[in-house]
């Protein structure tokens, strides 16, 4: 970690929320929605969007208000920003598409409970100026959607045969139905995690 | 993580003023973000509404020229504004070009064997009768549960699906009721899928409950609605 | 639709389970769930605010929607929910110090729960009346507490299993929820009436 | 002349792990070739192929995990064996063997192997197999097909990742009276047809390869609980609880519930009873636990068969009883000897 | 048998346990007497309880018999010699359970006809209470059954505790052991001298013999002694292992549970063993020290299997010259019984009070278990075997992480006696019993901190 160091680049705040604090994958963190929404890939981007975009937008607006916010309020203040932002995204989605309304249903209104979670990023919009606020937010709406998505697809690939709603393989293909049931929700989650547990031990043992 | 004491607030203690302040400033910039972002995109939300439910009626009445929304109350029927409220069955009237009553569509819903299955159905006033039903929203297992779908057989049985009312015109002659597969008898009953029994009682019943709330409501006032207010013929 | 209150517990206890079937809840069931005396208490106390949130938003509801301000539904739930959590958290240290010293270190865990919001949420949704939400609030409580329970006492054990290295943490809990949750699908169609 | 130094007990009972599984192969063992000649070949592949994939799973997990082979402890192979007995006849081999990966690795390997794991490694197989692919699951074949021993049922060898192949013209081809495609309990659920009792017992009716019969099950269970190889408290307790359910039903309303005999008999649970919930590694240890363990297993059975949406229940009841296990064993610790009951 | 013995009730027994193979091959042969070793090593601590004290001094003669370390306070029993010697030294030397400890190394004289010269017939029945323990303290008599705790400590009841029952103790429950037995059969009459004397030191009314039913032919050896009041009685229980700990005795003779953490004279009892018993009542009358005892030689690796008078301080070494069969190369000896008896690390170690067998196993025999082990698979042999009630299942795994205090908070480590049973069925080869008592060590050594 770069804590130490007098200050990252934007660049770095960037990449944070994608990779090195994944919230999916490293954090394991707004599990709810990712396992809720993921049935497809375009839930996950849909749901991953939605989102990065409260993220973004609420830590822009924290970080230009964080001088006026006394310390009493604040958390408050930012549960009623964030709630603000998903209001709007609920309201937007509405408008852009009601069958991807239906499919995340009062999971849009649970990205609250989620943001909150990924509060990190409300307290490190709350100490930093507006630009590197929002990358680093938009780093870690980044992170979500990839992590969303890597889940998204593997349980649309099996369970229905289609990435994105195109078939893959023909009618032929007997979809694996267990993967957009819960359980498979769980197993694919915990299999990526599994993946990459087994993956950093291996880097570790060849370097070590 | 990356700790940056850059823009912290000054930590001594507010006065209560200034907490009201900014928790009601906060607030005004968010509720006029709502109000804003609500006016914007409710034609839009209601363009879209419209779009899935014309879709969904005219797979069922492929001539409907025209949808009409109304609400059943118990008091009457009246058209549609807003959500419907409590008490009230919202259907559909589907006329044709020249402003004749097609066929009339609602909405009925039951849990499932996951979770609500809600289908859209056709009745026809001529006949009495069901005459087609389109899901409108399930999350049935794949495979066995949207058979209600893909079941040619089961879909059959909404052709001509009887909903007569009985004379005293407050409830149907006969309940519209799933049986097990393979034993139905009469025009009101509906033949289960095996394998997926749950879902196909579901369906038969979110019918019949709104049927069953609907045509005493609806039939009384049938002549209003024979011709589309709306168009003025 | 018109389901009786049992059916409404039934289900939301068994077959729709919060966690398992609608992954409502899930960071504190994975973070909590470690240990059995810990897990009894969390689970009772996030049944109580779950129940705290559905009469709020029962409340909520009604009165947004005499003044017409649904748009609003999210910022308040959320808001009332959580002042509500306080000042029972308040008068429960006020009134009876020992349910406050067994249940209060949790309270604050969960105002922002999604199975918090999420009753409330999926109450409104449904269109659930007064005696419907009390019913699916308790169900989802019970539900809660019961994969909880059931989590912890697996994981309990598993403590003194040797698992491999790679398999510990987060990855084998959410493994463990799956096999549950699989389990759990057997209850499907329980309390649905046919 | 050379000392060691050993800590007392320097005897032992001579019984060891893989003795204890050996033995419960050897039981299962008639079962597997019952289902045989009921199903011809389609049966012996499927078990062939179940048994092969479970010890492939399980030699990959030991090459992955860098522990020593574990092939040689039969797990494994009853995993595969119980696993191929839960599965209908005519189920495809690429799902078996799908079905053999998932219930050792998800089922066993994750928690370290024999031993560790919370649920038993077939039912897992066959819970998620059940999850998977729920048509394929539940389409069953007749027994005593005149052409079993000649050819496959079609969908057996339905290419990997495809849809079964259609059976119905080979089940008209093969027709045997009063085949319906449909389990006892099936068939009661749905048309409150009682089967006839003997049927049940010597393996006429449809079902899964393993569990059709009654009796031959029992008696490769007693063979096990007379050589103490099992407890025989579990399947009293499981067998014992349904029964008292079912009666309590069928006297509350002999209308709407079947009689008692069907739900003792068909469908899994003698089977589920004697070699599932029995498992050693998932049941409890303690004396009480394993009675509470037994009869909330075959009340589960019984409301999910009853009142759920699926015909069968045991294999979720056992499982549900595997995770409440752990709590049972905690909380009905045995008493201490001379200790007074709290 | 019990055609004969109408007294007897079906035999009566404890809850769980085990059922080893008895490999009593020893059991018809009279009880013989093993030459004297040339070197005898005696500890001074053969016993529960302090050291003993020497008397002598290096170079001094001894005269078999003669008291050659003192008891040092109540809970200490004093050291006869085995033999007519010399003291060679007085040095640690080493003793079972991996331990050295002081003791007095005596050279024996090989041309002595070794006549027990000390002593002499003393009038038991004229003592009184004080007398007689201070009397049974005289003659070095402590528990022969294993425990060696001093038998007139433990006759010696408390005047706050009444004893009404003296239970003998004839259960010779692990399997090769002999010795017992054969003391019943060969010594009834001695027998029934000691249970009268531990009866009225101990205050009890009456005395129970109990023994395994495989043996009863040995109560017919008794029968004929009993006194006519009926005082003392006989009662078969069920052969099966550990019948004759102390828990479980009481529990099949007189059907009580004895509270865990509580002595039997809460019970208003009173046990002792039948070894102790007849050596009691041969030896305090005669005025002698207890300087020999019967030991069962068995196992594989013994040529001449049997029961032999082993005069204290007889080494390993000495026994196994003498009765071992030197084809037995790779050798695993055990001081006791296989179940609870310890590995010897060491051929120096000698035959003290409390070592009733010294049983040689072949290496290869023993090592199935040790070589291969398994995950415990939940198959709850143990707990069904844990004549305690205990979870060694659950132990076992919490020891394995060394959750140690959560093993005596919540699940009774305390209350193990360490029977084995649990080891002995454990189809993993987990050595169960062995942890425990590391767990214990573990506990015990912390306690002060």
């Amino acid at each position: 970690m770069t804590a130490s160091t007098k200050q990252i680049t934007n660049m770095e705040q960037l990449l944070e929320g994608i990779w090195k604090q994944n919230p999916v994958f490293v954090m394991t963190l707004g599990m709810c929605p990712t396992l809720a929404v993921t049935v497809s890939g375009f839930n996950a981007l849909g749901m991953g969007v939605a989102t990065a975009f409260v993220l973004v937008c609420s830590a822009g607006l924290i970080s230009l208000l964080r001088n006026f916010i006394p310390k009493e309020v604040r958390i408050a203040t930012y549960i009623v920003i964030i709630a603000t932002f998903v209001t709007l995204v609920d309201y937007i989605i509405q408008a852009v598409s009601l069958a991807l309304y239906d499919a995340l249903g009062a999971f849009i209104q649970l990205i609250v409970v989620n943001c909150i979670i990924l509060g990190r990023a409300e307290a490190h919009a709350a100490k930093n100026p507006p630009l590197p606020a929002v990358l680093n937010a938009f780093g870690m709406g980044i992170g979500f959607t990839i992590g969303l998505l890597a889940l998204g697809c593997v349980r649309e690939i099996l369970g229905a045969g289609k990435l994105f709603g195109v078939s893959l393989f023909g009618a032929s293909f007997q979809p694996w139905v267990v993967m957009v049931l819960p359980p498979g929700g769980f197993f694919v989650l915990g299999g990526w995690l599994l993946l990459f547990a087994w993956w950093a031990k291996r880097k570790e043992s060849n370097h070590g | 993580m990356s700790e940056h004491r850059t823009g912290i607030p000054p930590a001594d203690i507010t006065g209560s003023g200034r907490l009201v302040a900014t928790l009601g400033l906060v607030t005004m910039i968010c509720g006029a973000l709502i109000v804003a972002v609500w006016q914007w995109t409710l034609p839009a939300i209601a363009a879209n509404k419209k779009v899935v439910l014309e879709r969904g009626v005219k797979a069922l009445v492929p001539d409907a020229a025209r949808i009409v929304e109304y609400d059943a109350a118990a008091d009457g029927i009246r058209p549609a504004q807003g959500d419907p409220a409590a008490g009230a069955v919202r259907f559909y009237a589907t006329y044709d070009g020249e402003g004749r009553l097609l066929a009339i569509a609602a909405e009925g819903a039951a849990r499932g064997y996951a979770d609500v299955v809600r289908v859209l159905y056709g009745y026809r006033p001529a006949c009495e009768c069901i005459f087609g039903i389109r899901v409108v929203q399930m999350k049935e297992t794949p495979g066995i549960g949207d058979k209600i779908i893909t079941d040619a057989a089961f879909v059959a049985n909404f052709d001509g699906l009887d909903v007569s009312l009985a004379p005293d015109m407050k409830s149907l002659s006969n309940e519209v009721k799933t049986v097990k597969h393979g034993s139905k008898k009469f025009g009101w009953e509906i033949d289960a899928i095996t394998g997926a029994t749950i879902t196909s009682k579901a369906v038969g019943r979110g019918i019949n409950d709104s049927v069953q709330m609907l045509l005493p409501r609806l039939r009384p006032n049938l002549e209003e609605l024979k011709r589309e207010k709306g168009s003025g013929k | 639709m018109d389901e009786s209150l049992g059916q409404i517990f039934v289900i939301t206890l068994l077959s729709s389970n919060f966690v398992l079937a609608m992954f409502l809840g899930l960071c504190p069931f994975l973070g909590v769930s470690g240990k059995l005396e810990t897990a009894v208490p969390m689970g009772i106390a996030t049944s109580f605010v779950m129940l705290v949130a559905s009469l709020c938003a029962y409340g909520l509801n009604w009165l947004l929607g005499y003044f017409e301000l649904e748009f609003l539904r999210l910022i308040s739930y959320i808001v009332v929910i959580a002042s509500t959590v306080q000042l029972v958290e308040m008068a429960m240290k006020r009134f009876s110090p020992a349910l406050f010293r067994a249940l209060g270190i949790y309270l604050p865990l969960i105002t922002t729960n999604c199975a918090v919001l999420g009753v409330a949420l999926f109450q409104t949704a449904r269109g659930y009346d007064f005696g419907q939400s009390v019913a699916f609030s308790l169900g989802g409580g019970a539900g809660f507490t019961l994969a909880l329970v059931l989590m912890a006492g697996v994981r309990e054990r598993l403590k003194l299993s040797d698992i491999p290295g790679a398999m510990q943490g987060t990855a084998l809990s959410l493994m463990l929820a799956g096999l549950l949750s699989l389990a759990f699908m057997g209850f499907g169609g329980i309390g649905v009436s046919r | 002349m050379s000392m060691e130094l050993r800590a007392s007990p320097h005897l032992h009972s001579g019984r060891d792990v893989p003795t204890i599984m050996r033995h419960v192969v050897y039981a299962l063992l008639p079962i597997c070739a019952f289902s045989v000649w009921q199903y011809g070949l389609s049966a012996i592949a499927l078990i062939a192929t179940v048994t092969l994939s479970c010890l492939a799973a399980e030699r990959i997990a030991n090459r992955m995990s860098g522990t020593v082979n574990t092939l040689s402890d039969w797990s494994a192979t009853i995993t595969g064996i119980l696993l191929a007995l839960t599965l209908p006849p005519a189920f495809p081999l690429w799902m078996g063997a799908v079905a053999g990966f998932a219930a050792v690795w998800l089922g066993k390997s994750l928690f370290g192997g024999l031993g560790h794991n919370p649920f038993n490694p077939a039912l897992v197989g066959r819970a998620f197999v059940q999850a998977a692919f729920p048509t394929a699951i539940t389409t069953w074949a007749p027994a005593f097909a005149p052409q079993r021993f000649t050819e496959f049922i079609p969908s057996t060898l339905t290419l990997p990742f495809c849809v079964p192949n259609d059976i119905s013209a080979w089940v008209t081809a093969n027709m045997v009276d009063g085949f319906t495609g449909a389990t006892p309990l099936a068939r009661w659920k749905f048309e409150h047809f009682v089967y006839p009792v003997e049927d049940m017992i010597t393996g006429a009716a449809s079902a899964s390869s393993g569990e059709t019969s009654a009796l031959l099950l029992l008696v490769c269970g007693l063979y096990l609980i007379a050589r103490r190889f099992m407890d025989w408290r579990i399947p009293v307790a499981v067998v014992g609880s349904a029964m008292i359910m079912a009666l309590g039903f069928q006297m509350y309303d002999a209308d709407a519930f079947p009689p008692m005999h069907l739900a003792l008999l068909s469908g899994g649970l003698m089977l589920g009873a004697l070699f599932m919930a029995t498992d050693m590694a998932t049941s409890p240890v303690t004396p009480m636990g394993v009675w509470v363990y037994g009869a909330i297993i075959g009340v589960v059975t019984i409301l999910i068969r009853y009142f759920g949406g699926l015909t069968e229940g045991v294999m979720y009841a056992i499982l549900f009883g595997n995770a409440a296990a752990p709590l049972i064993d905690k909380y009905l610790q045995p008493k201490v000897f001379g200790a007074r009951r709290k | 048998m019990n055609l004969h013995l109408p007294f007897l009730k079906h035999a009566a027994t404890f809850a769980r346990g085990i059922h080893p193979a008895p490999h009593k091959g020893t059991l018809d042969q009279p009880i013989k007497r093993m030459p004297f070793p040339r070197k005898l090593v005696l500890p001074l601590a053969q016993h529960i309880g302090k050291p003993a004290l020497p008397l002598v001094g290096i170079g001094e003669e001894v005269a078999r018999g003669q008291v050659i370390a003192r008891a040092e306070g109540t809970l200490s029993s004093p050291i006869h010699a085995p033999a007519d010697g010399v003291i060679e030294a007085i040095t640690p030397m080493p003793v079972s359970r991996g331990q050295w400890s002081d003791a007095i190394v005596l050279r024996v004289y090989e041309a002595s006809t070794q006549e027990v010269r000390c002593g002499q017939p003393q009038d038991v029945g004229a003592m009184d209470h004080a007398q007689l323990i201070a009397a049974i303290q005289e003659i070095g008599m402590v528990g022969l059954g294993g425990a060696t705790f001093p038998s007139h400590a433990k006759l010696n009841v408390p005047a706050d505790k009444q004893v009404h029952t003296l239970i003998v103790n004839g259960c010779e429950c692990e399997p090769y052991l002999t010795c017992d037995y054969k003391l019943m059969r060969e010594w009834p009459q001695e027998l029934v001298a000691g249970i009268r004397i531990a009866m009225r030191a101990s205050g009890a009314t009456r005395a129970i013999i109990g023994i395994e039913d495989n043996k009863l032919d040995a109560l017919d050896a008794i029968r004929p002694h009993l006194p006519a009041d009926g005082s003392i009685t006989m009662q078969a229980v069920a052969t099966k292992y550990p019948q004759g700990a102390e828990r479980m005795l009481i529990k099949s003779l007189l059907d009580l549970d004895l509270p865990p953490g509580a002595l039997p004279s809460q019970l208003g009892l009173v046990m002792h063993n039948v070894g102790t018993l007849a050596l009691l009542g041969r030896l305090l009358p005669a005025g002698q020290g207890l300087i020999e005892r019967v030991v069962t030689l068995a196992g594989p690796g013994i040529k001449k299997p049997g029961d032999y008078w082993i005069p204290f301080g007889a080494t390993l070494r000495s026994v196994l010259d003498w009765a071992g069969d030197p084809e037995c190369r790779e050798r695993q000896v055990i001081l006791g019984g296989p179940m609870m008896g310890q590995g010897a690390f060491s051929l120096d170690i000698p035959v003290t009070k409390g070592t009733s067998g010294i049983l040689v196993f072949d290496k290869r025999m023993l090592e199935p278990i040790t070589q291969q082990s398994w995950a415990c698979i939940h198959c709850a042999a143990c707990v069904n075997a844990c004549p305690m009630g205990l979870n060694p299942s659950q132990l076992g795994m919490l020891s394995a992480k060394l959750e140690f205090d959560e093993m005596s908070e919540q699940f009774h480590l305390g209350d193990c006696f360490e029977c084995g049973c649990c080891s002995y069925v454990c189809p993993s080869h987990i050595p169960l019993v062995q942890q425990f008592r590391a767990a214990k060590a573990f506990l015990r050594e912390r306690k002060p901190v």
